[in-house]
């Protein structure tokens, strides 16, 4: 208990330590006021848009839609990726047959490939949630074949042994055994995800967070560029914490076989 | 095959020619590997295993032994040579044959008690039915206090017997056991002996079990098989003189023979 | 650069350049500069967005940029370190208001409940609430989506929207698949809604070098020349920068007004004196424009407009 | 072998099937040419290109330039991530000093603070490395993360009694443990820098595969759109493949311990 | 603690009281877990290991052995009580201490002899000498055969004598064994036992051996633990009568009072 909250005030101290590099570089001018606003202003930028919102729309409706598209994008990714790696991963034949599409799209950068997705599935929100799926889908994909690789062979024998058919292996063993790479796959994607929804907002949207920011850098305001990224990054540390929260409760025995 | 000692000098030996024939191994060789990393493991070795038997297989440590068991659990195929396990041609893992591994080789996020529920879980067993069948289990082995732990709360003696439990729970006709009791202490050992004997001795399971203790062997077998040489082949496959259905092993033990068989044996040991 | 030899030529000047079918680009196509400048290294960097210009000019990457009036306007509101030194274009008919056939909007008036889409922050967005403004429309009651060209044509093609204010050549297949043309940024700037692409000097490198902006200028009025006296061969070199044909080339070019510097002396453009710079005006209602439509916080005085205007270079 | 070889062939049908759907529906104009052109004429703007190359840099100096963007930032992400990941799972004061700021930074997208790195570090190469590091430092820092942690404690302890102190449990025991994790990580990382090639090569660039893309998509030539995407996926899957081959040869025991 | 049979009927003990005290253990218990999984696995526990002293630790499985190796060898820290070790404190992993771990945990990215060389390259030993004293190693628990393959492609006894010879090849002061032999049969385990006995007369490390089987303690120990209860506690701890360095484990096996003995440790095992 003593070392842990200890490592607190060391996580502490350093985003401190940031915040102040911040302050004082704005306050002793060592950078562009004009893109690094000083910590006063974006906190009034911050303020402003709580009260007024941004262009129109509240900020808790900026937020919303975020993350309501977010939302559904990771909720598509987990319930395809997972079982599709693990096949994959399982399954040198189905592996055969899905890697080399997934891992041809797989690098494409989402701006290469939007226009595409614009025609198909229009300017609505379809479009976005369909580009930040194909952003999760990847990583999550990987990260769970690459854990069913490494699972012990013997295990799977023993689950065969016990009667498991293929089928049930899959579920009783593969998946549980894969719950560790699960999870940091998640941690990956939902990063992944979360750094194109700048680019799925740049299509015709009019709210949420990623638009703000665009919309903001085309007009200079740098303080409402800031409060959207520190409003993106905090929202997603705290995503990012539920999802190791849960790792560690859900896979106790990790590290200790 | 050599069969010296055993057969040559006992002929008391029991019948068990009269049970079906449940694992058959012909003229089975296992190369692991590929190119120069390629190894020879077994050669040539031929093996039965009948309904009712308690066949225990001794050997030098890396002769083979659990080579051989995978190669029945269907977890190897062989390099020439058949394999045929209940009928079926080809090895594969299925419920009928279950396996007792030289490591634990638990289900890591299951609890004792879930572990030793698996098999009966995967094939359908109702949940009230399976989990008193598992506790049953997993109070036969010692493990009544620990159920509810996850193996890696486990000691590495409680963690074998888990493993035992986890393949008990299921009733397979065959069974297989690598070492199962290689890793608990004398007190445990001669108690789960018991129990093995006398669950076998009520179903006439098929058992197949890798042991490095001769008594063991001596006590417990119908049959006694000695693996050796490098690739490894059967050395010794007899008949246990010994083996009595109504004596206890306590009894057993005290018998005249015992002394002198144990010798044999352990002189077949390191001659194989 | 070297700031020691004040007064004569850069070593090396950085170029930032847009895809856009004007003097400039034909300069670069030519190679003038390079000719004229022979020990002087010209980095030629292309950006796509006025935004981009505006980061480079202010981390002091490029030297001499070319940026829409609009974002400069929004550079010069929040105090950036660049003058004015040459208008490149006037954008006459290149950027348009398209509307579907179909979608039988006949003026700006008709266009109250459709689906308009606009590059944020471009000039065609200016233009296109410069055109609500005119004929009196909330802009509130029109539905305008932030869409870049590409994904404005494939937005059209779905049928998604009605209308798009874009240029070149997005405009061009937009008119070919079904679209009329009602309102052009030439009409606007007729009734003083000026929209131009705008060249803009770094006001540190315009101090130290302000020969080189001046004989820059002079090659800039050489290749408008070149394009008044034989607009085939000029679009002829920009036609494959332009990735496009000499024909359509040609057309693209004309649906730009090029300017001299001379006739950018004039009042209604940089004018020859501060106080009489008409593009100054138009630079500040932009601002104010944008201002009004909360797209900024703030607009400052007309005499920093002024003030960010460079006339010095324009040769009499 | 025989399965190899086989798995082989399903590999070859799905990208042949995925060619045939393409060339089917460009032939029977089920897409719009527009936007998706069909086969002939992306492979004549291929020959085109390969021929004169485009926009006044012969095709190879694309991919080179592409090439050594990637290479650059990737070799930077190696050399940090990898130590910091390993230095940050062992060591829980070290994980409490980063942590914060990697998750912060992490789910940023690049688009909102690409504008920053131009005003810091200008509109040459550096930034763009610099855009490219960032997104492939943060899924490799967290793959290897995730790996110490699934090192068995024993494995460490029993290194620490054969005399090993800190130091070189880290490098002869921790860092060989996380092989596989890294190998992972690898790949992921690889893919994040890829999808954000275009993205760096959006702002003041001349060459490079991603601005090809870009400014093909400015002047709607989806051919060559098409044909840079193409080599952009065909180059990662290459790439891909040598990062698969070499964990495989150099973790043997994964999945076998 | 209570020393029922070895003490009160022999006092032909060997004296090992003249040695420096290596380890000792001050009335320690140990607690895993936290909240509702707090389980108490030791309580009250004193020992000590002596220069020179061979103990040989029995008890029943999960009984609580490993887990006091553990405390010794500094993986774990005493919930209360002192565990010092070479004269410190805070008992922390370290090169004086080795270490066979119950199952063998094995560097599965080296081979068997890089395995082996491992401590005396983290020791700073010069390349030719290590790969000697890792090849000897090898060698004298029978790989020399397999010093290339990787742990994988091992089997589980030859897991296990890898395990041995990279501690060995260390050479600690004090040797911890977790059940060294429990993977081996009785061939290659005597001819272990054999090498593992005339290494330590030769060097006069400080052993402490657990184990399940008690004729090897009998054959190999100065001293003889036994744990018991639950929470663990020494329930013996006495001098083994029968220790002596001039007679092989053959003549030993042969003495009178053997049988008696070990009867007697039996006894005191079922009743711990
Ligand atoms: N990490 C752990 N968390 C909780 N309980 C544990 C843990 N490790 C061991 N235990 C418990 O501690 C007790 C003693 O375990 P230990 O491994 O010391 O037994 P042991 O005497 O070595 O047994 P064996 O002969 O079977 O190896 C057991 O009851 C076990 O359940
Ligand atoms: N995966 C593998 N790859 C290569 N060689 C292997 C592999 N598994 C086992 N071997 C080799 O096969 C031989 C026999 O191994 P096996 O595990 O069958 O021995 P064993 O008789 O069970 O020994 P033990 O009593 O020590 O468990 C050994 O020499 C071992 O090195
Ligand atoms: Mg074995
Ligand atoms: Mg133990």
């Amino acid at each position: 208990m003593r070392i842990r909250s200890w490592n607190g005030w060391l996580s502490l101290l350093s985003v401190f330590l940031l915040l102040s590099l911040w302050w004082l570089s704005t306050a002793l001018n060592w950078v562009n006021p004009l893109f690094v606003p000083s910590p006063q202003k974006v906190w009034g930028a911050f303020v402003d848009i709580c009260r007024e919102g941004y262009k129109g729309s509240p900020l808790a409706s900026h937020i919303g839609e975020s993350l309501k598209r977010l939302a559904l994008a990771f909720f598509l990714a987990i319930v395809t990726a997972i079982p599709l790696g693990l096949a994959s991963g399982y399954s040198p034949k189905v592996r055969a047959l899905i890697d080399p599409l997934i891992e041809f799209y797989r690098p494409l950068p989402p701006l290469a490939y939007y226009t595409l997705l614009v025609l198909w599935l229009g300017i609505g929100d379809a479009s976005k949630i369909a580009l930040l799926f194909l952003a999760a889908f990847a990583p999550l994909y990987i990260a769970v074949v690459a854990g069913v690789a490494r699972i012990p062979r013997d295990r799977i024998l023993a689950a065969r042994s016990l009667g498991a058919s293929r089928g049930k292996a899959f579920l009783y063993v593969i998946f549980p055994s894969c719950l560790p790479d699960i999870f940091t796959g998640i941690r990956t994607a939902m990063g992944m995800t979360y750094t194109t929804l700048v680019a799925a907002e740049m299509v015709a949207a009019v709210s949420g967070m990623g638009w703000m920011v665009l919309d903001a850098s085309k007009f200079l305001r740098s303080d409402v560029i800031f409060v959207g990224i520190l409003l993106m990054g905090l929202i997603a540390v705290l995503l990012d914490l539920l999802v190791r929260w849960l790792a560690k409760t859900q896979v106790p025995w990790n590290g200790k076989e | 095959m050599r069969a010296i000692g055993l057969t040559e000098s006992y002929d008391a030996s029991p019948s068990t020619e009269d049970g079906e024939r449940l694992v058959s191994i012909e003229e089975v060789s296992l190369v692991y590997g590929r190119g120069k990393k390629e190894k020879e493991v077994l050669r040539n070795v031929s093996l039965e295993l009948r309904e009712r038997e308690f066949v225990c297989v001794l050997g030098a440590s890396g002769c083979g032994k659990t080579s051989l068991l995978r190669l029945i659990a269907g977890y190897e195929q062989p390099s020439s040579g058949r394999v045929r396990v209940l009928g079926r041609e080809k090895a594969e893992p299925r419920p009928e044959v279950g396996v007792v591994f030289q490591h634990a080789n638990l289900f890591p996020w299951l609890s004792i008690r879930r572990n030793a529920e698996f098999g009966l879980r995967m094939q359908g067993v109702g949940r009230a039915e399976r989990r008193e069948r598992a506790e049953e289990a997993v109070r036969r082995v010692g493990l009544g206090d620990a159920e509810d732990k996850l193996p890696f709360e486990l000691s590495g003696g409680m963690k074998q017997r888990a493993a035992i439990a986890r393949t008990l729970a299921a009733s397979p006709r065959i069974i297989l056991m690598d070492e199962p009791f290689g890793a608990l202490d004398a007190i445990t050992r001669e108690n789960l002996q018991q129990q093995l004997r006398r669950l076998w001795l009520a179903s006439r399971q098929a058992i197949f079990f890798i042991t490095h203790d001769v008594d063991e062997a001596l006590l417990l077998a119908t049959r006694v098989v000695v693996l050796g040489g490098s690739p490894g082949s059967v050395a010794v496959d007899a008949p246990n003189p010994l083996y009595s259905e109504e004596e206890s092993t306590a009894e057993l033990r005290k018998r005249q023979e015992y002394g002198k068989l144990r010798e044999q044996l352990v002189e077949s040991l390191k001659h194989a | 650069n070297d700031h020691s030899e004040s007064g004569s030529l850069p070593k090396e000047v950085t170029i930032g350049y847009q895809v856009i079918p004007n003097a400039e680009l034909l300069v670069k196509a030519q190679g003038l500069a390079e000719k004229k400048f022979p020990d002087v290294k010209i980095n030629w960097k292309q950006f796509d967005s006025g935004r981009d210009v505006n980061t480079a000019v202010a981390a002091g990457s490029v030297d001499l940029g070319l940026a829409g009036s609009v974002p400069v306007s929004i550079g010069i509101s929040n105090k950036l370190p660049y003058e004015v030194y040459f208008l490149h274009d006037i954008i006459g008919e290149a950027e348009s208001l398209a509307v579907r056939d179909s979608a039988n909007i006949k003026s700006a008036k008709d266009l109250v409940g459709k689906k308009v889409a606009t590059p944020f922050g471009s000039t065609s967005h200016f233009s296109l609430l410069s055109a609500l403004k005119l004929e009196g429309v909330d802009p509130a009651q029109v539905t305008i989506l932030d869409l870049q060209p590409q994904d404005i044509l494939a937005a059209w093609q779905r049928k998604d929207i009605d209308a798009a204010f874009v240029w070149n050549p997005t405009l061009a297949k937009l008119t070919q698949d079904g679209g009329g043309i009602i309102v052009t940024a030439q009409e606007l700037s007729e009734k003083g809604a000026i929209t131009a692409d705008v060249g803009v000097v770094r006001t540190k490198f315009a101090e130290d070098y302000p020969d080189f902006v001046k004989q820059y200028v002079g090659v800039l009025d050489e290749a408008v020349k070149l394009y008044r006296d034989k607009p085939e061969e000029a679009a002829k070199a920009l036609a494959p920068l332009l990735s496009t044909d000499e024909a359509d080339a040609l057309a693209q070019t004309k649906q730009l007004v090029w300017l001299t510097s001379k006739e950018q002396q004039d009042a209604k453009y940089l004018g020859s004196k501060p106080e009489e710079s008409g593009f100054a005006k138009v630079l500040k209602e932009t601002g104010q424009f944008l201002a009004d439509q909360k797209l900024i916080e703030a607009v400052p005085e007309l005499k920093d407009y002024q003030a960010a205007i460079y006339q010095e270079s324009l040769n009499p």
